[in-house]
């Protein structure tokens, strides 16, 4: 993986800034609504984990698959789930993507190619190896890509996933996201190796282990992923490094995370640096990058008021949905 | 009396049934994909060669074996379906179905509710079990009823030819998971059924009346089925009179059909191979206690496999689950 | 009315009683080991903190934080159950079982079997499920109807601290697998209990008449206890007396003490917040069909979660699972 | 594993060999009864595997365990299973080691350390850890080994089992026995990497591939293996290359094995191959061997004679051993 064919241009990384920044203003607001008692939810926070999929969002293109998990909301913005439906379902309304039935664990937008979101450790990883099946069926360049933590890489669904897509040559890109905790446990107590990529190799495919708060290397490791995959040439680990700014989910008690690790990660906070880099290269004005920062804004109050306008589901919509037809009442 | 079983017809087997839905539905319809441990046919088309023949038709990329991986071909087949296809994975065992757990019950059978209707995830899974070849512990296993407590995802079993081809080729058509349950002692039998035509669907959710009757109602489904009917005629011989009903669709269930049938007897007993507690026949039992209260002329009888693992031994096999003769003897008893 | 109950005792919690029920059974017997994720000081002591200080207490050899990897924690933990020791395996929530079926089913509740006595699997699983805090449909199933359907292993729920004390207790010693049901919801109530000495069990296999009564009899178990005791103290304004059984072992479920009761009341209502088809509450209903035939004065009711997977929105949530209301609706239909 | 320090000598090789030649003969045993239609089970033949399981049996001591799975008849007479109640329970008799419950799919029999034989494939795996965390406690230096095929090593079992040995140091010891076919299926195409050894570096422990037919170089992988369990060095990976030299189980079609590479294998036969070295090095005569051999045959005769003399089981039996009280009648 050596050649860096895959190099971001300015435009890229402003690409990915604007998508950074709508990240890390919806993580904050989601806090914000949930402290303020607006909407009550189940929320694992991304932040600091921003740059990984809004380099994904900037490479994939919609019919592009993904399958996420829990931790996931940062992927799906990128991957661009629209605001209301996405705060409509967060706030368990009917407008929801989901109608209220999936909530926050269980986000779906298949517009997009947003097409599971998980609560299972792993298990994103087998199902994103079938729509891989499917593009190769189709006759498709389209890729799919499942993300994970550093802590699912030790459970067993992720590894039959990964054996399969190697033999069956399948466009599916690993993103382990390793944020170095899984829950209160950390990387090191819990992974043989003490390294996720290096595992790629005994399936007989590419791993990579990236700075995934780098935008620039980030990119390029991804975007040669997607390009091996979309060339036929079969999958792809990436393991992300990165780290997530609060506890394992809002409310939980960080103490476990030692307070310097944790200071030196929230002083390297990646989406500033990028801002302030592309303001020192001429990329963008701060002005600019203000206005693109009070839309993100503006957006989010839009799709948080109509998601609290929003009518609840009723409890008949629970014959609904779980067969094609309905169950008797 | 089987109207079905007496005439002269052609000979079938349940395999080859299963082989020609099998087949009728991949030349027809271009989504209708498989995948499964053995299933191409470099390596044979499959342990029971069910699926041979099948690749080298349709093509190693809608055909595919695979590593043994359960819950890598379930979540294949999971992602392949909300790209629009259809696929059929053979789980090769039910027992296996316990490392893949996962996939069809978080996942195959929650995803349509969980996305709100936005995906759906017309699979299937076939899978064999039963008693009969002295396997042991962990090859025998009839675990429908979990299922069957799973919100969203259909189970079946067929005890002949017809309804094996016509509950698969549904079960392949239907919008939603359908697990296939096959038993390996039934495969082989030769039975006096026509090979359905490509055009012949057993719908799912309806049982099938195999025999009617005045006397007494029996439940049953799969390889108790045929025992079943083996033990309706001789109790007929002995002047009582049979209704048999063979549920094909384990869930949800025909509860219209049980429940007349039920009305008219007013004796009810239900048969399965799986362990009796907590089986399909609780379920059963329950409703129809609740529905025909003060109907019924003797309490609803279930027999099941014992509460145990399935043992090796030969005289433990066989008194592990019921046959014609503890049919019969339960149909008398209820009759008397 | 519950004696327990009114009496002016000391508040304990049922998280309190777990704690002290772990933390009992590793201080009297070196053979009592555990596992799970983030269980050990470290790592908190586990998210409900249910394990603080024991890996402190009893050294990182006994008290283990483990990998995210469900089948090799009950797996390891069979493996030392054979070797002598009791294991207490964490599956922080019981939908995580579904990863780890193999090992719990194939393996702990066959291994006495297969193995012609010559071996035991004396683990405890401890597992946390139930809905109320949104988190939606794959974090929330009772899934107990599955185990009580595997012969081998049992499965056991508390809903107050006297009863998880004593049960936890019970569990680890007991020779044989026990699943052993937490409910997150119900952790934290103070309740007013006295807390359990160290010598105190409650025998599994034995349910509790919380309250005795003559017109109705509520079996349930778990939060639904809680709902149902609710239910009973209403139906006593209104005049209706309530025989409330809390199951506590809900396999091998107490049919003697239900069957009395059933026997007395003539009426019977069970509730559980498992999907409410192929539950437990079928079996027992259908033991109550075929024991006390002719015998009740109304059909056996069941109240159950709705037959759907477990929704996310806060008005869905509610209206899946029975409450005291629903409860109490149910047992005036009943007595009248 | 450069260093051999672990060498055969002759004693070891003689050893080796009388535990291979009473594995080889009882395969062929079983297959004939079989045919003779005196006992009807599943058989699964290791036939042409007895190298592997007959140096463990010599470097293993009693009180180590080991888990072992369908096809591991050999891998319990390595271990020194006795031939009485394995025949009773292949014959389904009381007699039987498991009282004819289990049958030959799941031999126990715990005073030879024979802890768990399973039918699941990769289920060995995570229970051999238990028995590994059992002896760490015991401040033990006895160690667990569990067996499984190669087609076991892409089920996530086995990879859960091999990190959280890792993590943990367990005294396990992984022995895939790689005979290049799961079912029907070939080695390579349906592993990815295709190594199974290559693996265990991604679980930051040796792994090593090895001639599993060759007595020498399968002693000195595994005793050094075993040495670093007893030390507390943690577990090992080894695969062991060999071949099965009939179908899947009895009865199997083997047509979809290549008969070139089938004549092969069988011509290179490991056991006449050790016995022919043996007589040539002057460790044996041919007389003693023979004599070994026939005395092997009579113990045979012995067992089967035993079993088939021995009662079936009561249907009554049902109701023992689910737990440890009886199941009401
Ligand atoms: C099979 C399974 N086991 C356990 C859990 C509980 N759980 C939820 S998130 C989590 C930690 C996952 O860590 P990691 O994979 O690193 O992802 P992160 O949360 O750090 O993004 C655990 C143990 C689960 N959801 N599924
Ligand atoms: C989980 C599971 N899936 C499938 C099977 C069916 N099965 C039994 S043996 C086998 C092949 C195993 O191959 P390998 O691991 O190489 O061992 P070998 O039989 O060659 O010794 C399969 C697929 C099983 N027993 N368990
Ligand atoms: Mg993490
Ligand atoms: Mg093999």
């Amino acid at each position: 993986m050596a050649d860096k064919q895959f190099v971001a241009d300015s435009a890229v990384l402003l690409d990915i800034y604007k998508k950074a920044a709508l990240l890390k203003a919806n993580d904050e607001r989601a806090r914000k609504v949930i402290l303020s008692g607006q909407i009550a939810m189940v929320y694992y926070s991304y932040r600091g984990q921003e740059i990984i999929p809004s380099v994904m969002g900037n490479v994939l293109r919609d019919d592009d698959t993904i399958c996420t998990i829990y931790r996931g909301i940062h992927d799906m913005l990128g991957k661009g789930f629209p605001l209301r439906p996405l705060w409509a379902e967060l706030a368990g309304r009917s407008t929801g993507s989901c109608k209220g039935k999936g909530g926050p664990m269980h986000l779906t937008y298949p517009p997009k190619g947003i097409m599971v979101t998980t609560g299972i450790v792993g298990s994103s990883a087998p199902i994103a190896n079938g729509l891989s099946w499917a593009a190769q069926l189709d006759k498709s360049d389209r890729v799919s890509v499942c993300t994970f933590g550093d802590g699912a890489s030790n459970i067993g669904a992720v590894h039959e996933a990964m054996n399969l897509a190697s033999v069956w040559k399948l466009p599916t890109i690993f993103v382990c996201q390793n944020n170095l905790f899984a829950e209160h446990t950390t990387f090191e107590k819990m992974t043989g190796g003490q390294n996720v990529a290096s595992r790629a190799e005994g399936y007989g495919m590419p791993g990579v282990r990236v700075d995934g708060n780098d935008p620039e290397a980030m990119y390029s490791a991804f975007a040669e992923a997607v390009a091996r995959a979309r060339a036929g040439e079969g999958p792809t680990l990436l393991e992300c490094m990165t780290f997530r700014f609060f506890g394992h989910n809002f409310g939980d008690d960080d103490s476990y995370i030692p307070p310097a690790q944790k200071a030196a990660a929230m002083e390297a906070d990646p989406v500033p640096h990028l801002r302030a880099r592309l303001i020192a290269d001429r990329v963008a004005t701060e002005e600019e990058l203000a206005a693109i920062e009070a839309d993100i804004e503006a957006q989010i109050d839009d799709a948080v008021e109509f998601a609290l306008a929003s009518p609840w589901p009723e409890p008949d919509d629970l014959r609904f949905d779980v067969f094609e037809t309905e169950i008797a009442a | 009396m089987s109207a079905t079983e007496k005439q002269a017809k052609p000979t079938v087997t349940i395999l080859g049934a299963i082989a020609k839905a099998y087949h009728d539905a991949l030349a027809e319809d271009p989504k209708v994909i498989t995948l499964g441990e053995d299933l191409a046919d470099p390596e044979g088309g499959g342990i029971a060669k069910i699926t041979k023949g099948l690749s080298t038709a349709f093509g190693d990329d809608r055909v595919r074996s695979t590593p043994i991986s359960e819950q890598a071909i379930v979540g294949a087949a999971i992602g392949a379906s909300l790209a629009g296809y259809k696929p059929v994975a053979e789980i090769m065992l039910m027992n296996f179905t316990t490392v893949c757990m996962d996939m069809i019950v978080n996942h195959a059978a929650k995803l349509r509710f969980m996305s709100g209707g936005q995906t759906n995830v017309p699979i299937v899974i076939r899978t064999m079990t039963g008693l009969g070849f002295g396997s042991g512990g962990q090859h025998c296993d009839y675990l429908e009823s979990w299922f069957a407590h799973t919100a969203g995802i259909k189970v079946c079993a067929a005890s002949t030819p017809e309804d094996a081809y016509g509950l698969l080729r549904s079960a392949i058509d239907d919008p939603d998971p359908v697990i296939f349950i096959e038993n390996l002692p039934t495969y082989f039998a030769p039975m006096s059924f026509e090979m359905p035509d490509s055009s012949h669907r057993v719908p799912l959710g309806k049982a099938a009346i195999q025999r009617e009757g005045t006397d007494v109602t029996v439940v049953s489904y799969a390889r108790m089925a045929n025992e079943a009917r083996q033990a309706a005629a001789k109790a007929a011989d002995q002047g009582i009179s049979v209704e048999m009903i063979d549920l094909r669709t384990i869930a949800p269930w025909d509860r219209e059909t049980v429940l007349a049938s039920a009305r008219k007897t007013g004796r009810v007993l239900i048969v399965h191979e799986a362990v009796k507690q907590h089986g399909v026949g609780a379920e059963i039992a329950a409703v129809i206690g609740e529905e025909l209260f003060g109907q019924l002329k003797k309490p609803v009888k279930r027999l099941g496999g014992t509460f145990s693992p399935v043992p090796y031994s030969r005289p433990l096999e066989s008194a592990f689950a019921p046959d014609a003769a503890a049919i019969l003897a339960a149909i008398t008893d209820l009759a008397s």
